[in-house]
């Protein structure tokens, strides 16, 4: 296999991390046939197998091809993120509440368009943790309930007003500046 | 001098300064205040003739230009007193331009080194992480705003990265026929009626609320289910043939 | 360095992604010196980097080591993901925070003093990326926010720390030489 075919699927697959990429897909981005690049896939997941530096592997589930960890670096895995010291809120939860601080109000589907993963578990977390509150409901089909922050949410924050919220990252992309309105000056 | 150059292309009135002394060859170690000045109100008059808009910056240097010039204007017997002053103010500018040069210049670096670590890109924390995180949510949560526009920032480069192009042109759209046997499955467990928004509320887009729409219209036909609507033109399903509600 | 050190490492810097790892974090849970990790990390950082068959490379910016994408793969990836098109900085926000970082910590007046032009919206904008922060208050009048940079500013701009910096052009009589170039344009 070319070498610049190596670095290239590492260096995508790598980038995808957990979304997967198809061989379909990686044969359109290099322009070859969906064989060539089977192959080629078979031929590095066979290699970092065996290459005992390795610390990640490739797996092909669904259809898809991922980077994931070796079983034996989860020792330390778990030692790490264990010790990790973690905003006391989690990165999920954060990632929750700031959509709903930039979006409010906005229904937990649209929360979850936004972050890809389902939230349920998490608003109603949020919910009793008194962070967010029901606010009406959509006219989306199933007129799904409206979410929207708490004053106790804007307490925890350091924050007067949303107005205080600072602008957003200026975001690169068509998706992004849809889904937030930007200004530039 | 022909204008080629508008006003928004300079980051400010030193910018625009340092451009007039290049264009018209001054020293900048032995300013000549005085044809810098009239560069700088020429450049200005012809901007604001262009209609383009002079922010007030440049409005508020000009002033300590035409001031450093009218002082020159002054009666010989105050020259003596007003030179030291003159002189001042001139190195005081100089001095500026110069500082302000080295950051513009230096910023250029910068530019380079941005470009090519956009360049290199990284993937957000493996969700394999989650089974070994020890997250709780503790009762006192402090945080700043910070620390959501960072959250968000994360939220929106993985749906970035989430959204490969090839997956929008190859996802495979709904036929009428795949679309009915759902909905059929889907009213098995059903009893009474169902607007139409419940029964959409597993479509992903358009296209699976039209497709939706055109199976029930199917549906209808073979008497496998029947409609109502209601005085808010909301569109029910009914199972079975023969049911009004 | 041992096979398993070197697997390790690579694993742990794979799950993190874009959170990176600074070396204290890795020696605590590796159980070595930090000495040794970054010994270990420096040759592993150098290996990636001179084999042309890998597509990622280790980065160690703003105190934090992470895996990143080679440069050469990225033109793949902008393939791949459509809507993937690189950020910019204006030249008014590279000059602010060139002002910022060799100057800091040091308040919006003066970097408006230095830049001839109001910084406030800029300043914001900078906040809101998390390129700056504030680092206190100057004893100056009305008691005005001090400004530093961050981390991600390091990361940003490529540097393991402020000591990396270029060292800014001499206000003395090169300048003017540079100053007064004819560029034929």
């Amino acid at each position: 296999m070319p070498e610049e075919i190596k670095a290239t699927l590492e260096g995508l697959l790598f980038l995808v991390g957990d979304e997967g990429l198809s061989s379909t897909q990686l044969a359109e981005v290099l322009e070859y046939s969906v064989d060539e690049i089977e192959a080629w896939l078979d031929e590095l997941m066979k290699e970092y197998i065996e290459t005992d530096t390795r610390g990640i592997e490739i797996v092909h589930f669904g259809g898809l091809y991922k980077f994931v960890s070796k079983e034996k670096v989860h020792v330390y895995a778990e030692k790490l993120f264990a010790s990790v010291k973690m905003a006391t809120l989690s990165q999920a939860a954060l990632e929750t509440l700031a959509i709903i601080a930039y979006k409010q109000p906005i229904t937990r589907n649209e929360i979850e368009e936004i972050r890809g993963v389902g939230c349920d578990m998490m608003v109603r977390k949020l919910l009793a943790r008194n962070l967010i509150k029901e606010c009406g409901r959509s006219d989306a089909a199933g007129r799904p309930f409206l979410y929207e922050v708490t004053p106790e949410f804007m307490d925890s924050f350091q924050l007067e007003s949303l107005k205080e919220l600072p602008e957003l990252p200026e975001t690169n992309n068509t998706l992004d500046t849809e889904l937030f309105q930007e200004d530039e000056s | 001098m022909a204008f080629e150059i508008t006003i928004d292309q300079f980051e400010g009135p030193l910018d625009l300064m340092l451009h007039l002394i290049k264009e018209n060859k001054l020293d900048l170690f032995d300013l000549n205040m005085d044809t810098l000045t009239d560069q700088y109100l020429a450049y200005l008059n012809t901007m604001e003739a262009l209609h383009l808009e002079v922010a007030s910056e440049y409005l508020a240097e000009l002033a300590g230009l035409i001031e450093y010039k009218s002082k020159k204007l002054l009666p010989r017997e105050k020259v003596v007193i007003e030179e030291e002053y003159e002189e001042d103010q001139r190195d005081k500018l100089v001095k500026r331009l110069l500082e302000y040069q080295r950051f513009k210049e230096v910023s250029s670096l910068f530019q380079q080194q941005y470009e090519e670590r956009q360049k290199m890109m990284s993937k957000p924390m493996s969700t394999e992480s989650n089974q070994w995180m020890n997250v709780k949510i503790e009762e006192d949560f402090k945080g700043n705003p910070y620390d959501l526009v960072k959250a968000m920032h994360k939220v929106l480069r993985r749906l970035v990265l989430a959204q490969p192009y090839e997956t929008k042109v190859t996802v495979k759209e709904m036929s009428v026929d795949e679309r009915k046997a759902q909905i059929v499955k889907r009213l098995q467990n059903w009893t009474g009626k169902m607007d139409f928004p419940t029964l959409c509320s597993d479509c992903t887009d358009l296209h699976m609320v039209i497709v939706s729409f055109l199976a029930i219209l199917d549906m209808i036909r073979f008497k496998m289910i029947t409609y109502l609507i209601d005085e808010e033109e909301m569109i029910w399903i009914v199972k079975g043939e023969v049911a009004y509600a």
